[in-house]
């Protein structure tokens, strides 16, 4: 079974390459068939490939399925890998992505049959780039994923292109992420320079060699790449494409958005933290960015009245705890969030994604309330997820999130690398973080479900909740975000017993930097009731604050005393506003001057000679692109001039 | 002299040929367009299996004519590519000839002629002979820029094309003179010896800025772009296909055996010279191609910033850098001849395939060419899995690897740049509706689509398996230098 | 003894006023006759070269450059009267439909 | 006497210098085509003799009759043709042009010049050299003549392909268009 890995990333291509090839004139049935089928048969050969490689005590299975370039000194082949971290990766991604797939037969069944298949066809080619990415084996194999995810998400948030908006989220998204890309494309070919390969066991093998010949391209390489993982994960400064993504069809916000796509940088810095553990200063950076992303982004979602908007920016702060996590040195702990954030983000989203529907499109959750009498299956599925967000034992996030602040604690308080003082500062950042995510989320919940429907009677005379198509996904997801955490159970829950089998099952290619003193198992105990308080504090401060007779007069009282800060967070620090100023419209401006200074003015004599200066500088400019011949003429003369200059001076 | 004649072949069967077409032109009206269009096809096909027996005929290393011609691997890769070049520019024509009602026999002969000179630069080792089939090359295109003698647009692109072209050819030709003047000698070989054994005089110098001028001038480099926007868009459409793909490689190829081969001893000197341009030139293409809304004009652009981008690959040299400009100009060459090929499809009513507005809504009515031109735009974004991304990785993997990683940043940073101006045609495409009483549609142009859907599956399949392809575009660079 | 520095001013001479002609001259065959100084220049070169040389190479290329020359100054003039017929200038700031 | 012996191919090389540098002027000077031509005409005479003085015969006979005979012709006749005449340029465009052209022109001159200068050391070499084949001594017709068609017949073929692409050009631009579809 395992020579057919590349059946994994193949059935889906051939699911997308038939919905193409049929040229979308299927019907809604045979689109199902297909498209929902092969991430059935996906899911089916991942399984039987794992159950398989659950027998292989994580060894590095690799596999080459053709020689791809071959030319001189540079060689990549097309090969896939499975190991513990891959396979992680591949269970969420595949089971996830199945289940959005069944939940989009009932979100999308009132799109026309064209746009249905179309949706599918994207859809399936989505899973194609994820699970190459995710599989591939060297990195300009898992960048071809990286770009093909891109891709498939810039096509999917411009889904509806009937909205206007929906198109401009769409480029946005795709122009910001090739900001991260631009840094990961110089990182493969620095580290392909250094280390004369791509390969991860190549890179890996080179560096476990003789670690100090590479050291100084270490920090430079495990840099950029991390630009890169900036700009896919959504992290400070590059985080502002997900929000608006958020324009797209919700099962895409829940598969690409939150359980998979964005999670790719956290894989990639986890995927090569062979490179980053050589690189104190990248893991600080790491971190750093990191905590200050999840307190930033959390803040920004206290404001929000958009309920997908609101689970957005919580994925932009989790996505923050795993490169916390990382940049601690818990590359496990990082992809054990990355896990459990995949059941109860997605579900999140699909729950939301419900209410919706159950709404008629509505959005805003000023117009919601008291749903959960009406569509009592996605109400308490959203609980589960929530609680597990908010990290409340026994749900996933709990582990997840009490593992990421208990190492980080452990980085600051073992004086990791000598910034012991700088994780400190990060894990106070970190427990903020989660009393505020503890609190919009329950906000969100209130807000949503409880209280009074505030929208018009209209609307509330058709609530209903939603098919089984769009239930059973919700509840496989709920069940999977109260399950997943027992995966991972600290050491320091069961005193001391080490039953965390998901770290030493990614120990071999992911192993945990550890730190010289420990904290003792008192200090790690009182660090776990501390979230746990915290987490409850967020909750009871949102119960009093948004529900009841009270509800939303304090916080309206807050804006009242603090209008300044009220507004700043509501519209999300003026971020956008700013990249406006600093970058859009200076660009736009260079290219208008480009094209109208530079290139297009013809010499018609609207000159006037107010001065002799302006004139000659006008005039320089007009030559440029006239149209007319002689000014060409002196450009190559200018051009000859300065070539001869050169040479000679 | 038999031994001659053999490797020069393949150009003599192609202007023999050349002269049959227009001869045949001439004796059978204007209406022949089928005949015509599938003689100069088969004339370039038989040419092409001529290259391939006098290739096997040959010793790639032996020189003939005096030393001024060779037939290696670096020849015949440029040839064989010229020769794909002209089919896919001839086919293109057909139905673009016949829908503007152009007489074919000169226009498919003249291409023939170009693609001649073009290919006696690709082997000439003497600098006079690149000289004469650079003049070829150039006056064929000057005439095929303004063949469209109805169109003012199109006698324009030929005013300008020639007086500028002329005054660079000039130039050239000065830079020539003193470089004979300081080495005694045209042959490359010659020269490289001369200019290695002893230190170059100031008079050499300028001779190479001079030649270094003519040369970018040629691959439409900034400063010397400034023909190109013009001529591009005033051209018939597949002459523009043509001059952005053909011309642009033989210009490559000349540049290339020059100066990596015969002005190797300068390097220090020129590389400077040629790298600052390249960085103008990828900086400039990109940002002017930003708010153009006339397609061709963007496309014109484009093609000025992937010269620039091919140009980081003659900085680098060696090997590595003048292989990943030969794999680069494949892929450039079926990418742009396609992309221009949807433009054609688009170009009916002498208003549509000129604006991006005129691109709105087309996936929905021609979802196949659509999807190739979103091949194609990718592809020219270099965005994987096509073949625009193997070719820059290629191209900057060498450049970084020789040391010039200045550079190589410039060039990511601005192909990120150029994916803004691609997406907004795939935009147009994809994502929005035409707006308008009368939404552009395709004309019927069967050659055209299929040259579009030949070079579609190029653009994947050297994109997924290029390694035969960069097989291909290696083998010039082993036992065999330049010279 | 006229030496090859001699040749060589002269040749830049012309070579000089044959560019600065083409940039400042709109007349399309004045133009043309610009190009043709150009090329007279370079042949200048050649033959002066050659002679200090001893060498017979410059003085065939500029046979070619002459032949080569002759065909582009027909091929210009082809244009021009292909333009005239079509805008009856010879103007070249006339040429300037497109621009940008 | 004997100074205007000894230095006679100076003082005919000053003329002829003169000659073609006051024909290049004119070229650009003259308004009138017609003038600017016979200016140029100047130029390639004078040209042709300096070839004479270079002891390139055989070229200053070709540069006689393919440019003063062929190329001339050509242009006097297209002038006549089109009806040519001067075309006055605006005056205020001018002044904003030319200076900029002439100046960058000049530096270009001195830039090139300063390199030429440098490196044109060394007397000129026996003129005998020019008129050998194969050791034998010959004209420098002849000479020039064998070294066209055994040395350089690769390019000269070429040329020849580029005359017959220069008169196909010279057909297909020059000839009537006589509506649409209508051709030859």
């Amino acid at each position: 079974m395992l020579d057919l890995l590349w059946l994994v990333p193949a059935l889906p291509l051939a699911g997308a390459l038939a919905l193409l090839a049929g040229a979308l004139r299927f019907g809604k049935r045979t689109t199902t068939a297909i498209g929902v089928g092969s991430a059935g048969l996906t899911l089916a050969a991942v399984a039987a490939i794992l159950v398989q490689y659950a027998g292989m005590h994580g060894e590095t299975v690799a596999r080459h399925v053709f020689n791809w370039i071959s030319a001189g000194d540079v060689t990549v082949d097309f090969a896939l890998r499975l190991d513990p971290l891959s396979a992680v990766m591949l269970s969420f991604v595949t089971l996830v992505g199945f289940v959005i797939h069944v939940y989009s037969i009932g979100y999308m069944h009132t799109e026309g049959d064209r746009a249905y298949a179309r949706f599918f066809a994207y859809l399936n080619l989505f899973m194609f780039a994820m699970l190459t990415l995710v599989l591939g084996a060297n990195l300009v194999v898992m960048f071809i994923g990286w770009e093909g995810v891109g891709l498939c998400s810039y096509l999917l948030i411009g889904f509806y292109f009937d909205k206007e908006y929906c198109a401009a989220a769409g480029i946005k998204a795709f122009v910001v992420n090739r900001i991260g890309d631009f840094g990961f494309l110089l990182a493969i070919f620095w580290a392909f320079k250094v280390f004369g390969t791509v390969d991860f066991a190549g890179m890996a093998t080179a560096l476990a060699a003789d670690p100090g010949r590479y050291a100084a391209a270490v920090t430079p390489i495990a840099l950029l790449l991390f630009v890169g993982a900036i700009g896919k994960s959504a992290q400070l400064p590059l985080y502002v494409w997900l929000p608006d993504a958020m324009a797209g069809p919700t099962p895409v916000s829940a598969l690409i958005h939150a359980a998979t796509m964005v999670t790719a940088g956290v894989y990639m810095v986890v995927r090569c933290n062979f490179i980053y553990r050589l690189s104190p200063t990248a893991m600080l950076v790491v971190a750093a960015v990191g905590g200050v992303t999840a307190i930033f982004a959390a803040t920004i979602g206290l404001a929000q009245n958009d309920i997908k908007k609101v689970l957005a920016y919580s994925t932009v702060s989790q996505l923050g705890y795993m490169f916390l996590a990382a940049g601690a040195g818990a590359f496990a702990g990082g992809i054990f969030h990355v896990f459990t954030h995949a059941f109860f983000k997605a579900c999140l989203f699909l729950g939301a994604g419900s209410v919706i529907h159950a709404c008629s499109g509505e959005q805003d959750m000023r117009r919601m309330g008291g749903l959960a009498k009406k569509i009592p299956v996605t109400y308490w599925t959203f609980m589960v997820a929530t609680l597990a967000l908010c990290g409340i034992p026994p749900f996933a996030g709990f582990f997840s999130k009490d593992e990421i602040l208990g190492r980080v604690f452990a980085a600051g308080a073992g004086n990791l690398n000598g910034f012991g003082a700088s994780y400190l500062v990060l894990w106070a950042l970190g427990l903020a973080a989660a009393f505020l995510t503890a609190f919009y989320m329950f906000r969100a919940v209130y807000m949503t479900f409880h209280g009074e429907f505030r929208g018009t009677p209209e609307q509330w005379h058709h609530v209903h909740e939603s098919p089984g198509t769009m239930t059973w996904p919700l509840k496989i997801l709920a069940a999977g975000s109260a399950l997943v955490g027992l995966l991972g159970v600290g050491t320091a829950i069961t005193f001391g017993t080490d039953l965390n089998w998901f770290e030493s099952f990614l120990h071999r290619v992911a192993p945990t930097v550890e730190v010289e003193h420990a904290p003792a198992l008192a200090t790690e105990w009182v660090l776990i009731l501390l979230s746990v308080a915290v987490a409850l504090a967020g909750i009871l401060l949102a119960r009093r604050f948004y529900s009841g007779a009270e509800a939303f007069a304090a916080p309206q009282r807050m804006a009242e005393r603090a209008p300044a800060v009220y507004a700043a967070v509501a519209n999300k620090y003026y971020v956008d506003e700013a990249y406006d100023r600093a970058v859009v419209r200076p660009l736009g401006k260079l290219a208008r001057f480009s094209w109208k200074g530079i290139d297009t003015i013809a010499i018609d004599g609207t000159l006037n000679a107010s001065a002799f200066f302006t004139e000659i500088a006008g005039d320089l400019l007009r030559f440029l692109q006239t149209g007319n011949v002689r000014n060409y003429a002196l450009f190559v003369l200018c051009g000859a001039l300065a070539a001869a200059a050169w040479l000679l001076l | 002299m038999r031994a001659d004649l053999i490797a020069l072949l393949p150009e003599l069967m192609l202007a023999t040929l050349a002269m049959a077409v227009l001869l045949a032109g001439l004796a059978s009206g204007k209406a022949r367009h089928g005949l015509l269009g599938a003689g100069a096809v088969l004339a370039l096909a038989a040419t092409g299996v001529t290259l391939w027996l006098a290739a096997g005929a040959t010793d790639p290393g032996a020189h003939f004519f005096s030393g001024m011609f060779v037939l290696d691997h670096f020849a015949i890769f440029f040839k064989a590519l010229f020769l794909l070049t002209a089919a896919l520019v001839v086919l293109l024509s057909h139905d673009y000839l016949k829908r503007n009602d152009y007489r074919p026999g000169e226009y498919l002969a003249l291409v023939m002629f170009a693609t001649v000179g073009m290919m006696t630069m690709a082997s000439g080792v003497n600098l006079a002979v690149i000289y004469v089939g650079l003049e070829l090359m150039a006056l064929s295109t000057y005439i095929l820029a303004g063949y469209f003698r109805r169109e003012v647009k199109s006698h324009e692109a030929a005013a300008k094309y020639f007086v500028l072209g002329a005054m660079s050819s000039g130039i050239l030709l000065y830079g020539l003179s003193l470089i004979y003047g300081a080495t005694g000698t045209l042959d490359l070989a010659t020269l490289a010896r001369v200019l290695a054994s002893a230190k170059p005089g100031p008079s050499a110098l300028v001779g190479v800025a001079l030649l270094a001028c003519g040369f970018l001038f040629k691959v439409a480099a900034v400063p010397f772009h400034v023909w190109t926007p013009d001529v591009y868009e005033g051209a018939p459409t597949p002459i523009t296909a043509f001059m952005s793909v053909g011309p642009k490689a033989a210009a490559f190829a000349m540049f290339l055996r020059v100066f990596i081969g015969g002005l190797a001893p300068l390097a220090a000197s020129w590389i400077w010279l040629v790298g600052v341009a390249a960085a103008l030139t990828m900086i400039w293409g990109n940002v002017a191609a930003l708010t153009q809304d006339n397609v061709k004009r963007m496309l014109a652009y484009s093609s000025i910033a992937h010269a620039g981008y091919a140009l980081v690959g003659l900085v680098a040299g060696g090997p590595a850098g003048v292989n990943s400009v030969l794999f680069y100009m494949l892929v450039y060459t079926v990418t742009n001849i396609g992309a221009f090929g949807f433009v054609i499809l688009l170009e009916s009513r002498g208003y549509a395939g000129e604006t991006v507005a005129d691109y709105a809504g087309l996936a929905r009515r021609h979802p196949a060419a659509a999807f190739g031109m979103l091949l194609f735009m990718l592809s020219l974004g270099g965005i994987p899995p096509t073949a625009g991304f193997m070719g820059k990785l290629y191209l900057f993997a060498a450049a970084v690897n020789a040391g010039y990683v200045w550079l190589v940043v410039v060039a990511v940073l601005m192909s990120a740049v150029s994916l803004y101006y691609y997406l907004r045609i795939v935009l147009q495409m994809y994502l929005r509706e035409g707006d308008g009483a009368e939404p552009a549609t395709l004309v019927a142009a069967p050659w055209t689509e299929r040259v579009i859907w030949a070079c579609g599956v190029a653009v994947l399949v050297i994109g997924l398996l290029p390694a035969p392809f960069l097989a291909a575009a290696r083998a010039m660079a082993g036992a065999v230098g330049l010279l | 003894m006229i030496s090859t520095a001699h040749v060589l001013v002269l040749s830049l001479a012309l070579f000089t006023l044959g560019v600065v002609g083409m940039a400042v001259r709109r007349n399309f065959i004045t133009v043309l006759m610009c190009v043709e100084l150009i090329l007279n220049a370079a042949n200048l070169n050649f033959i002066a070269f050659s002679r200090q040389l001893g060498d017979l190479t410059g003085q065939v290329f500029a046979v070619f450059v002459i032949t080569i020359a002759a065909a582009e100054a027909a091929i210009g003039l082809g244009i021009i009267v292909a333009l005239v017929r079509l805008k009856q200038t010879v103007n070249l700031d006339q040429v300037n439909v497109m621009e940008g | 006497m004997t100074w205007f012996l000894v230095h006679f191919a100076e003082i005919v090389f000053y003329s002829l210098a003169a000659v073609a540098l006051a024909g290049a002027v004119g070229v650009i000077a003259f308004r009138s085509p017609v003038h600017a031509a016979l200016s140029l005409l100047g130029t390639f005479l004078a040209v042709a003799g300096v070839f004479v003085l270079m002891q390139a015969e055989f070229l200053a006979a070709v540069q006689v009759l393919v440019y003063a005979g062929g190329v001339m012709v050509l242009f006097l006749f297209v002038i006549m043709l089109v009806k040519a005449r001067d075309i006055p340029d605006e005056p205020q465009y001018v002044r904003r042009l030319v200076p900029a052209a002439v100046g960058l022109g000049a530096l270009l001159a001195a830039l090139v010049g300063v390199g030429i200068w440098a490196a044109s050391g060394g007397l000129p070499a026996d003129g005998a050299a020019l008129r050998m084949v194969a050791g034998a001594p010959l004209g420098n017709t002849e000479a020039v003549g064998w070294s066209l068609y055994r040395d350089y017949l690769l390019p000269f073929e070429v040329v020849s392909i580029v005359l017959l692409v220069a008169m196909i050009g010279a057909i297909v631009m020059g000839r009537k268009e006589s509506g649409r579809g209508g051709a030859a």
